[in-house]
Parts: C-alpha cells; structure tokens; sequence
C-alpha cells in the first residue's frame, strides 16, 4: 500500500536521473562527505604506494618515534614516524592498499558464494536448503576468531589463506539472508509467471530474485566491510594476521597497541582510519537505502526546518 | 512444543558433530605437539615416545574413533599442559565466560533498544544522526584497543576502576563488560532503529494513534514487538559473535574464562582441551539458537502457530 | 437529524518532494452531517486520501497542512493541542483504513487491539474492557467473539478483519467517521456486507460517514453526498442524486460515461482519455483543461472556483448551463 | 598520573558482583571503593602479590626447568639440594650441606639436618634419592628437567647409605654433576613416578594454600621451615599476558610486583631493569644457498643495527651480544665484541660472493616465534629490510611456537629451503656446556651448522674443569664466530621488573626463572 497514491516524482521520468542522484547526495552532507572520504581511500588504495615513497619502506632509526603534527622533517613525517622510523603517514597510505586487498576480496567472495548458495537454496527449498542451511550452521556454531586461528595454523597466514578463511566464515551471513529473501520470493506471482513460461530456474534467479535481493545484502556488505577490518586487526592482534613487512591497518593498531601510553599516534591513527573508514561506508550505506526507496526518498530533500516540525511518525509504507 | 524441541535438537546433532569433528580433524592439522612439550634437547626417541603415548602416531581417523569411544564414556580426555581432565578445565571457564556474555549481551539489548528507539522516532534528526555516528564508531572500534585504553584511562588516569581480575567485585566487571558490549551494542542499535523506523511506518501503528494512543504505548506495546524478531535475529549471531571478543577481552583482563582456553590450547596443541572447550561451546551455540526460535514463537504467534503445528 | 459531525473548510496539504514543494490537497471544503454518509470520489492520486488523513491527523512528515479548519463539535481539530487531540481521536472522530491485514497489529491478540480505546480513553481495567472488546465484536457480527477475543488477526478472514478495524474505529461512538477506501481489498459479495455493517452503524450510533472510495457504485448505493476530487481540489458537489442524475463538471461527466450502463460494482474510474496533471506542473487556470472536452481559452488562465449556482456547486468556467 | 591505589579484595560472590555490575549503583560503588582506599596499600599487609605473563601449567617439581612453573615452584614451594648464585655462579648449599667428588663418577651429598617438608614429615637422603631418580632416570614421565639437564648425563646410580647422606655414580667422570642436581627440586620419597602431581608438598619457605585454576594462586608461608621466616606472610599470583596490563597493575597498585615487562609497557618509576639470561640471535641453516656461504653470513652479521635496535626498539634495554652467552656464564669470552654496523662492507661481501657465482639472490626466509621478546617483528623487519639493501632477499614468517619449534629442534622440516631462525637462547645452568652442545656441535639438537674441528674442540673443554674450562669454551665462542659464522647474535637481553614502592627487591639474571619470595621484603 502506498499512502501517496502516485508519487509525484515518479510521474516524471523525463529528468535526467544522473544529475538527481547527485542532487540526493548533496542534500546529505553526512553522505557527501563520506563518498569523498571513500574515494579518497579508494586512490589511495590504488597509488598509495606510490605516493608514499621511501620512507614507507625504508626506516631511518633517528627518526624512531617521531611525534605528529610536525613539518619539520617533510610532510610524509606530518603524522609521525613509527618505531623504525618510517613515515607513519606513508605506512598508513601503503596499508590502505593492504587492508583493502584483504577487506574487499573478502567481501565480494563471500557475497557472491553466500548470495548464490542462498538464492539457489531459498528458490528450490527442500533437501537443498536443509544441506545448505546446516551446513552454513556448522560454520557459524564455532567462533570465527577461532576457526580462522586454527586454520592460520595448518597454513601459514599469508594474504591468500587470511582472505580464504575470512571469506568462508562470513559465507553463511549472506547465505542466511539470500536464502530467506529467495524463499520468500518464489513463492511471489511473478516468479511463478516466469515458471509457467518455462525459464530455466537459474535465469528466473538471476532475472527475478536477484535485483530484489541484491539491497539488502548489499546492506549486510556494508557492514560486514567493517567486521573484516576489525577480524584482521584482531587476527593481529593474536599475531596472525598479515605479516610484515606487509602492513595493515589493523597490523599497526596492533603493533602499536604497546606504545599507546607513551607514543599514542602509532596505534590511534589507524585505528581511526579504519573507524573513519567504516563510519563513511554505513553512512553512504544508509543514504543508499534511503535513496533507492521511493518511499523514502524526500527524507534527503525535505528542508530540515520543516521535517522538525513534522510530527514523528510513519514513514515507509510499502 | 517438545516434539519441535526434540525435532530440533535431533536437526541440531549433526552439525554440532560436524564441529567437534571438523576441529579434531583441523586442529590435529596443526602439527604433533612433542616438540612443545618435551625438552629442546629431547631425542628422537623420546619424541616417538611421546606421541605414541598421546597416540598421535595413529593415522587421523583411527585417533577419531578412539576419540569418540572415550567420549560416549564422557570421558574428554587429560590436558598435556595441566595434567588435569579436559572436561573439568572446560566446565571451569565455561561459566566465567557465560556470565560475562550474558551481561554483555542484556545491557547491549537495553541500550540498543533505547537508544534504538529514541532516534527511530525522529529519523534523519540531529539526535538520529548523533546516536547512528556513535553507534557505527561503537560497531568499528578494535576491542584490544579499547581495553587498553580503558585500562590507561579508567585504573590508571582516574584511579576508579581495577585493571583487571575478577576479585574486585563488581567493578572487575565494569572495564570487561564495557569493551565487549560496545560492538553489539553498536550494531544492535542501527538494527532496532532500521526495524522500528519500519513498524512505526506501518499502518497498524497509524491505526493505534487513531485510536489515540500515545507515543509511548505506540512504540512500547504497538512497534516494539512487531521490530524485537530482526533485532533477535541479529542479537543472536552477535551473541555467538561474543567469543571471539571473549578471546581478547579474557586475554587482557585476566578473566578466567572459556575464550582464553581455547586459544591457550590452540596455542599449545592441547587437543584435547581444545575440544572439549569447542564441544561446549558449541552446545551452548545450539542451545542459544533454541532459545532465540523459542523467543521468536513467543513474539509472533505467526511462528509460534508453526512449531505448534509441528507438535 | 442533521445536526453537522465534521466541517472541514479552506483544507491545503502541501508535500515536499525532492523537486519541490507541491500542493496535494487545495483548499478543500465540505461538512459531513451526522447520520448521513459525505462521499469523496476520484481516482487515485487526486488527493482523498491524503485529505482523510490530514483531518485524521495522520499525515507523514513529508506533508504538512498549511491552511485551513476541521472542525469538530466546536474545536479546530488542526489547532488544538496534540494532548487533546489525542483525546479527541477516537470518541470525536476515527478512521477505517483500506487493507485490515496490516493495519491490525499482527503480533497482539485482537481482544487486546479491540480493548486499546477504552483502556487509553476510560482507563478501563483489562478484565472489563476484554468484555466491551467481546461485546463489540459481536457488535459487528464476528461470530463466537468469546473464543476469538485471543485469536490473532492472521487467523481471521479479510472479511472480517475488515469488521474488527471497523469495530475497533466505533468503539467509542464517534462522532464522525472517516473510511478510507474500506472495501477495495475485499470479494464483492464481502464488500456488499461491510458497507452494509457500515451503514448500520451510521445510524446506530448517528455518525457523520465520510466515505473514501473510486467506486462509483458504492458511491451511489452508500452516500448521501458526494464531493467529486481532482488534481486536489473538490470540482463538484452535491447530493448523490442531483450528481450522478446530472453532473455538471466536465470530469464528473466523464467519470459517470465511463461506466457501462450494467456495470458492477468495483469498475475503475480509467477511461477518461489521458492523465491527471503532475502535480509539479498544474497548469494555470482549470487542472482538467488537458482532458476537458469543452476547453476554453478562460480555462488555460483562470482558475474555475467552486461556486453555487442555481443551487448545484461546481467549479467550472463553462459549466453553467449546460445541464443536460 | 595519579597513583590510587586500592586494596580491592573480593569478598563480594560473583553473583553479586554480576548484579552490582547490571545495576545503577555501579557508579556509587566505583565511588565509595576510590575513596576508601588510602596510600597504605591494604593488600600489602602480608601479602606479596606477584602478576606473571602467564599462569603455571603445573608445579610439578621436575617440570621446574620451565619458566612458567620453575619461577613459582622454585626455592618457594621446593628446593634443590644446592643453588646456583647467579650473580657469582657459584653453587651454594641448600638441604646438601656440602658434597664432594669421592670417586671420579662418584659424587657424595651430605643433607642439612632438620629439614621438614610442609606436611611435617622429614626430608630424609630417602626423599632425595627419589627426587632424583624421578627427574634424572625417569624418562617415562617425560620431565622437562630430564631432558633439559639430564639429556646427555647417561644413567645416575642412587644410593642413600644413610638417613643424612646420598651418593650419585656417573657412567662418565662428570665435572657437572653438581650443577645438574641443582636443578632437582626435592619431593618426598612417596610421589608418584608414573604422573605428574600438579600440587606437590616441598620442603620450601610456602606451600600451596589455594589455587582457583584461570585466576589466582596463593602460597603461605609455614612454621617448622627450616631457615628463616620469610617476610610476607603469604604471597599471591595472578597472571596477565599483556605486559602493558602487568605493568599498569603494579602503577595502580593492585601487585607487588610484575615480572617480564618489556620498555614500552608502562611500568614508569616502578620499573627496574635488569639483564636477564637470555640472548637472541639469527641462526642460518649453513647447507643452502645463499646461506651457504661464510661471506654471505658475515655479510648478514654486518648489515645488524644491534645498537640501533636496542635504543629504539628495546628501549636502551640489553646489550648488543657478540656471542650466544652472557657475561656471568661460564666460557664467556670477554674479548669479543659485537660485529660494527657497516652496510657498505656487507654490500662489497655480498658482491663477491655474487661474482664468485654465489647464488645470493636467491631467496630465504627469516622465521621468527611471535611474541618471543618484546619487538621481535619491528626487529626482524628492521633486518630485513638492511638485507635489502645490500642485496638479499629475505622473506619474513612470523610462526607460533608449535610451529617455530619445527625449526628450532632437528629434525628440520624437510625442504624448508635456506632459513634464518631467530633464536632466545637462556643459559639457565651458569656454564657453556649447555649452549655449546645444542647449538654449535654437528650434531647438537638445535644446531644447523657445525664443523669436526669445532666438536673436537667442544668435546675438548666439556671435560675440563677451572679455568682451563673458561678458556677452552671461550675459544670454542671465539672459533664459532671466526671459521663458521652460523650466527648473527642480536644482543644480550634485558627486562624490566615492576616493583611496587613499598617492596625492595634486587633482580638478577634468574629472576625470570626463579622468583625468591623470601628475597623480597617490605621496604621500611
């Protein structure tokens, strides 16, 4: 049911939907922002390395322990220097490259083995949905943390097995959401229209489930974007995580969980790039829900004064 | 309601064997731990010795059986570390840690459902927006991290609070329970908020306001009900989510509990230990997974018609 | 016997939408009299419903009411404190929505939803208005209501879930009544049965029926009045009879020449060549000129008002005189 | 920083404190805890608290060659015949009074007189024999002193002629009998030999009062004690992993006393540095390239930035090390010293070896134990990327103990490919006989280099005695460094203790191992 019979923007399909979109996030500057700070960290990722130069890399032990805010040892030393003397500024950009080549992965394998799993499950039901549910039951029954400290165990961690093992234990959170969704969607008419005219059932879940299942797991993505850099940093924590010289932000908050007394940068500043990290992506996450929902879409545009004044109800209505 | 209790614990039994399978098979994977426990000098013979004494000299599957022999005696077998029976080290934790996450997890679901509720009434307004930051930073903060800040702030800076123990009453609890609730507590609340934004939205809660029901009995007896199975949902996985910030948290504070053995007797190849500590978590796991169906049924008579239906 | 339930006059609902402020409803009048049923006819989108619910005081936040009165037994409903118009929710003015399923709680028993006014309005205790909630199913003719009081809404038929929400808006004898769309969802034999249910309550209880519909059949089976909507705005009004026997506004001829002669009830008002206006680009003058047969040049700049003449209210430029 | 200490002992269950912990009256209770407390530590009273890294797996007596359990089993609980001094290492007596080679394989023990064990029954020659012969000869039982002192000693033959006296026969002459039985903690005749006892009954100044397993053990002193009473009445362990924790417990003045700290964990004014036993190095695997190559080795030895790594990574704590041993042991050889820095000689080595048709660019891997010492990835990064420069390629593996020891112990995993291993090597015995053997000899357990000359000359000093054995072992450090390189040493390491102001205490080089209660006392 929707209250607004005919919602009056949905009448005008002349407009250019690009520049409305970028209309929708300049009205939230929490989004806005957020979108430049993902961007930001995104090139980094790509030419942090790069930019950081040599003393990402090569340490010079005077310069151990440099505190922040400071130009006077040029500015890759403006956030400080670490215990061996590298730029902190530069590790922090060259880890970027690390944590995402491990977040992402790991994020994208295991929404696309869960989302598929799930779907197919929620769509046939019966012994394939027992199977896989349990065995999504099994993997998730026994702790990840742990899961992954035994299996870094047997193989030695390295980028490859972290993000394998990652990936696996966060499977069955997608595959639980995919498979709910899809189960409840086929039983919906227009599947069933789809399945009298004879499609394939792989088409009728990549056509028909999928664009509507898609949302909500990017949503449980989002927030799973910051599960992974928390596991990873945890990971390091126990010493298993990425191993140097390779360099994660989470590697450095842990490392430098020692010195937070006496040289606080060395693990604060990572630990806020990846809190600031992962603030950014649920809220640009948020606006895209909001964004994508007719229903909910005037939120981003209502002048804030008149929303106050609003009485506190009713919103979504689908 | 016992046939879907007994329905549900036969369903159950497999991957809860799956578990205690898969971790003997991944954790005798790791690598024969003589050299761990015999002196760096000792001979090869006596390393012969030793494993033969463990019987990690057998082939993987013949351990296995005779593992499950043992335990259908409930018999765990003895630490290599302590000498001491598995089950007994295990079932000491056990209640350190469950404590700890039982209080974590119900002051999580309290703030969450407060905080959760209060931005969902204005969403998208200042407070909405100030409780989602907090919240999102709460889900995204390292929890080692926030220990040992705590611990530096709280004990050392202000002097109110013990480092760590648990011999300080109450206040051992405070640091612990803090770092470990915040994660839940975070998503907890962008979950509760995201489903009472949805009920509060639906017709049933206009209806109750024509009826002219105040804005506390709308969200208290009309949306709050209709949004506690997702936020359920969710307190679930967080729940089970719990050990792996017990492992840390335990580690730091010195908490006696389950966590930390489990990782001791990874760290120690203490197989046995190890399992047993996985078996009962495991079982808990099941049992919290009963518990929040159960919680479901009670919440939604839609369900609840359901597991009828399966008695 | 025709003592005035509800006054609703100079009424605006402006929404804001991410292109900007539009106006939804425009300064909509009528007044619904106690024991007779008003009609608010037109299609979807023309504004009816967002009127039932700024007079409901249900509006979402995107809208706002930014002129007008709804008055009830001498009180601004859109002035007075929210305190009072909470208490004025329910004994002075209800309100039956469209589709039962999601309007009744699905998580509380419907003894419980049916108990909430007199609990909230007579702080009732719970035992007593169980039984006014048995009593009131009865009331409404929902079969062995002693068993049913602790059933859930899931476990009851369209039909009569659709008698609980009415149950539920009677229950504490209102003055008006607002039904919004209260039949769409419904089989037709059912729906004869609600509006039956409805009527009997209207004179049961003497309320003011304000009845929201696109039905043309139920209009002229049910109402007393009708107030013919487009664009947001009340084009024609008048007793049922006098309209339907013969409408005056282009729209509303259109509307009655769409129906074939032997036509059920539940037929959609959709035959009018082309569309409503978008409500971002109503053009000066009469919003109807697009589709409006009889288009003038007076009707592409001036605004028709709604004016009664030789005692039928209609607003329309050309309408005058042209009775069939 | 504001020092408040409080004596938070527990007397609430912990039932209740989960429910003071659910309930508002939390903030109240913080308040009326903060404020009770005064300067006088309440705990103190009689009470020693320690907090170690990490809880003893048992006291089993003979596994008291570990450090988790020898630093509480050790001269508190039991004690040995006779003691090393660390500081002189001179051995001294304990329950023998004095003992004395008669034969060449014979060594005779006189006990001390009037020696009860904390049960009350007497120590006798009785007891003492079964002690040894449990932890000596016993190999069933698996002891880590067996192993660790007892290894390479052949059979012991046990007599006792009389209630005052015990005799040991040697298969060989062996100068280090004494000094091996000083690892022999004393248990009564009746322990078991077929198990470990986790709680064992010694003739200590405490014994074991209470042990809640995962959180506290506490050891009380006894009247009947043989020597004198020590200072505190009771002494309580707590165990912590993170140093930084250790550290803040004994600043907040919840402990007494923190042990194994590291620079960085915050001990401040409460911290006191002492060198401890231990010394860390790489060790090469000699038989790969481009490992194989003395030049490459020396090269790798060059491009260590030992001082570098001391001042910024450890603090200024330790020393660099020119050799596997520290001053103090026996066989130290005092005129070497630690290879200079010098990138550029490393480079030219390593270009000669490269044009000589080594095979340097050849890669290798540094294996290093997390969490071994305080610093241990910074400081292998820091090798690494020296390595580098002066072009290797060295990869790092950080593994953990289980898997680091596969390294560590012979047989080495087959195809692990050239390997720089870093070591902690701790000469808890006070003589180079435990070192040289293990790591220098072909055929040592933790050795991967080696040469006949060098065994011959091992094999030489082990049979010497006096000086002649200091200088014979001092030559074996200094030939190992001249002709076979199979080491880059890192630096003789140190540690920082947390000592609360009220204690008075003097670490030495066994503190980590052994942990005198009775040496400590309350500052006046």
């Amino acid at each position: 049911m929707t209250l607004l019979e005919n919602p009056p923007e949905a009448s005008a399909p002349d407009r250019p939907v690009k520049a409305n979109w970028f209309r929708l996030l300049l009205a939230d500057p929490a989004a806005f922002v957020s979108a430049l700070i993902l961007l930001l960290v995104a090139f980094v990722a790509v030419f942090g390395k790069r930019l950081a130069g040599d003393s990402a890399v090569t340490g010079d032990l005077s310069l151990s322990r440099l505190a922040p805010f400071s130009l006077d040892h040029g500015w890759q030393y403006v956030l400080g220097g670490d215990l061996l003397g590298r730029s902190l500024l530069g590790r922090l950009m060259v880890a970027t490259q690390t944590t995402m080549s491990v977040v992402v992965p790991v994020v994208l394998i295991s929404l696309v083995i869960g989302a598929s799993v799930g779907m197919w499950a929620g769509y046939h039901r019966g012994w394939r949905e027992t199977v896989a549910m349990r065995i999504a039951d099994v993997v998730y029954s026994f702790p990840s943390l742990l899961m992954a400290v035994v299996v870094l165990y047997i193989f030695s961690p390295s980028i490859a097995s972290i993000i394998a093992i990652l990936a696996i234990t966060r499977i069955p959170v997608y595959l639980r959401t995919a498979r709910a969704e899809s189960a409840e969607l086929q039983t919906r008419l227009f599947v069933d229209a789809a399945r009298t005219f004879g499609t394939p059932s792989g088409a009728i879940i990549r056509r028909h489930i999928f664009p509507i299942v898609l949302p909500t797991l990017l949503t449980v993505a989002t927030v799973d974007f910051c599960y992974v850099m928390l596991a990873e940093s945890s990971l390091s924590f126990l010493g298993i995580g990425v191993q140097p010289p390779d360099v994660s932000w989470g590697l450095m908050v842990a490392q430098g969980r020692d010195q937070l007394r006496t040289q606080w940068w060395l693990s604060v500043l990572p630990g806020l790039a990846i809190v600031i990290t992962t603030v950014s992506a649920n809220l640009l996450a948020s606006w895209v829900r909001i964004a994508t929902d007719p229903g909910q879409r005037w939120r981003l545009t209502t002048p804030r004064r008149r929303r106050r004044a609003a009485r506190p109800t009713v919103l979504e209505t689908t | 309601m016992l046939t879907f209790l007994r329905r549900r614990t036969l369903t159950s039994l497999p991957p809860l064997l799956a578990v205690v399978l898969g971790v003997f098979v991944l954790a005798r994977l790791t690598g024969d731990p003589a050299a761990l426990y015999l002196p760096e000098n000792a001979t090869a013979q006596a390393r012969e010795q030793f494993s033969a004494a463990h019987g990690f000299d057998q082939p993987i599957w013949s351990q296995l059986i005779d593992y499950l022999a043992q335990v259908t005696r409930l018999d765990f077998g003895t630490s290599l570390r302590t000498g001491e029976p598995a089950a007994v080290m295990a079932l000491r934790a056990f209640p350190a840690t469950l404590q700890l996450a039982v209080v974590t997890m119900l002051l999580a679901c309290a703030v969450a459902t407060a905080v959760g509720c209060w931005a969902a009434l204005r969403p998208n307004g200042l407070g909405d927006r100030i409780s989602s930051l907090m919240s999102m930073t709460a889900a995204s903060v390292p929890d080692f991290w926030l220990a040992i800040l705590g611990i530096w702030v709280f004990s050392i800076m202000l002097g109110v609070l013990p480092t760590s123990g648990v011999d300080a009453g109450g206040l051992s609890w405070v640091l612990p329970i803090a770092v470990l609730m915040l994660r839940p507590a975070g998503v907890l609340t962008q979950v509760v908020r995201g489903a009472m934004i949805a009920a509060l939205g639906s017709p049933y809660v206009k209806v109750a306001r024509s009826k002219g029901a105040g804005e506390r009995r709308v969200v208290v007896r009309h949306a709050l009900k209709n949004a506690a199975p997702p936020a359920l949902t969710v307190a679930g996985d967080l729940a089970v989510g719990l050990i792996n910030g017990a492992v840390v948290v335990e580690s730091i504070f010195g908490w006696p509990g389950i966590g930390k053995l489990m990782i001791d007797s990874i760290l120690q190849r203490d197989f046995a230990v190890l399992q047993a500590a996985v078996a009962i978590t495991a079982i808990s796991i099941f049992v919290l997974n009963i518990g929040i169906d159960l919680g479901y049924a009670l919440l939604d008579s839609r369900v609840r018609q359901k597991v009828g239906a399966a008695a | 016997m025709t003592a005035i339930g509800m006054e609703v006059s100079g009424l605006t609902v402006e929404l804001a939408t991410p292109r900007g402020t539009v106006r939804a409803v425009d300064g909509v009048s009528f007044t619904a009299y106690r024991g007779r049923t008003l009609a608010l006819l037109g299609e979807s989108g023309c504004g009816k419903s967002m009127t039932a619910q700024a007079v409901a005081g249900l509006l979402e936040p995107i809208a706002s009411v930014t002129a007008g009165s709804v008055q009830v037994d001498g009180e601004d409903l859109l002035k007075v404190s929210r305190k009072r118009r909470r208490q004025l929710a329910g004994p002075a003015l209800s309100i039956v929505f469209q589709d039962a399923l999601t309007a009744l709680n699905p998580v509380l028993k419907v003894g419980t939803q049916l108990a909430e006014p007199y609990r909230i309005h007579q702080r009732m205790p719970a035992r007593q208005a169980r039984a006014k909630a048995i009593e009131l199913m009865r009331h409404v003719g929902i079969p062995e209501p002693e068993s049913r009081v602790d059933a859930y809404p899931h476990q009851f038929s369209g039909g009569m879930r659709q008698r609980l929400l009415i149950a539920m808006a009677v229950a504490l004898s209102p003055k008006v009544l607002i039904a919004d769309e209260p039949t769409t969802a419904l089989d037709v034999t059912v729906q004869a049965q609600i509006l039956a249910l409805l009527a009997r309550l209207r004179a049961e209880h003497d309320m003011a029926v304000v009845l929201i519909t696109h039905d043309l059949a139920v209009v002229a089976e049910e109402a007393d009045t009708v107030a013919v909507m487009y664009s947001g705005r009340i084009v024609e009004t008048g007793p049922v009879d006098e309209v339907f026997e013969d409408p005056r506004h282009p729209y509303t001829r259109g509307l009655l020449d769409s129906v074939p002669v032997d036509a059920e009830r539940g037929s959609d008002l959709s035959s009018i060549p082309g569309a409503p206006p978008d409500l971002f680009s109503i053009p000066p003058g009469c919003p109807y000129q697009a589709r409006c047969p009889l288009v003038r040049d007076v009707c592409q700049t001036e605004r028709p008002p709604l004016e009664t003449r030789a005692g039928r209210t209609v607003a329309c430029h050309v309408a005058e005189g042209t009775a069939r | 920083m504001t020092h408040t200490p409080h004596g938070l002992r527990a007397r609430n269950s912990r039932a209740a404190a989960l429910l003071a912990a659910a309930t508002v009256s939390l903030a109240a209770t913080g308040c009326s805890v903060a404020n009770t407390t005064s300067g006088d530590s309440a705990g103190a009273g009689n009470t020693l608290r320690v907090v170690l890294p990490q809880e003893p797996p048992t006291l089993e007596p003979c596994e008291a060659s570990l450090t988790a359990t020898g630093v509480v089993v050790r001269s508190n609980i039991t004690e040995p015949l006779l003691e090393r001094n660390p500081t002189s290492g001179a051995l001294e007596p304990k329950l023998a009074t004095e003992w004395t080679q008669t034969q060449p394989t014979l060594w005779t023990f006189k006990l001390r007189p009037g020696v009860k064990f904390s049960d009350g029954s007497d120590f006798t020659s009785e007891d003492a024999v079964a002690a040894i012969e449990r932890s000596a000869n016993n190999t069933a039982l698996a002891c880590n002193v067996q192993g660790y002192v007892f290894g390479d000693s052949g059979k012991l033959t046990l007599a006792a002629p009389d209630a005052a006296t015990v005799t040991v026969q040697t298969e060989q002459p062996d100068p280090l009998l004494p000094l091996r039985v000083s690892f022999v903690e004393m248990t009564k005749s009746d322990i078991s030999t077929t198990e470990k006892v986790r709680e064992p009954v010694g003739t200590g100044p405490y014994k074991i009062e209470s042990w809640a397993a995962g959180q506290k053990l506490t050891l009380t002193s006894w009247d009947g004690y043989w020597g004198s009473k020590p200072r505190y009445a009771k002494a309580e362990y707590q165990w912590r992993e993170e140093g930084t924790v250790r550290a803040a417990m004994v600043v907040n003045g919840e402990a007494d006393l923190a042990t194994n700290l590291g620079a960085d964990d915050g001990a401040g004014d409460t911290g006191v540095q002492y060198p401890n036993n231990e010394t860390t190095a790489l060790r090469f695997s000699t038989d790969q390239a481009p490992l194989d190559d003395i030049r490459v080795r020396q090269a790798i030895d060059m491009s260590v930035d030992r001082q570098g790594i001391i001042t910024s990574l450890f603090g200024g704590i330790g020393q660099p090390a020119s050799q596997l041993i520290g001053p103090g042991v026996v066989g130290y050889n005092e005129s070497l010293t630690p290879t200079p820095y010098d990138l550029t000689a490393a480079k030219a080595l390593v270009d000669q070896a490269r044009a000589d048709g080594v095979k340097v660019d050849t890669p290798f891997r540094i294996i290093g134990r997390t969490a071994q010492f305080p610093k241990i990835a910074e400081s292998i990064e820091l090798i690494q990327s020296a390595l580098t420069q002066i072009g290797l390629t060295a990869k790092i593996e950080m593994l953990d103990t289980s898997a680091q020891i596969k390294y560590q112990l012979r047989p080495f995993p087959e195809g692990a490919g050239p390997v720089a291993l870093m070591i902690m090597h701790g000469n808890q015995a006070g003589d180079a006989a435990f070192t040289v053997g293990q790591y220098f000899a072909t055929d040592g357990a933790q050795s991967s280099s080696g040469s006949p000359q060098l065994d011959q000359q091992i094999k030489a000093a082990g049979a010497l005695t006096g000086d002649a054995r200091q200088q014979a072992f001092a030559d074996v450090f200094a030939s190992e460094n001249q002709d076979i390189r199979g080491f880059t040493f890192l630096a003789n390491m140190g540690a920082v203790l947390g000592l609360a102001k009220n204690v008075s205490y003097t670490p030495d080089a066994a503190t980590g191992d052994e942990l005198r209660l009775a040496d400590v006392k309350p500052k006046s």
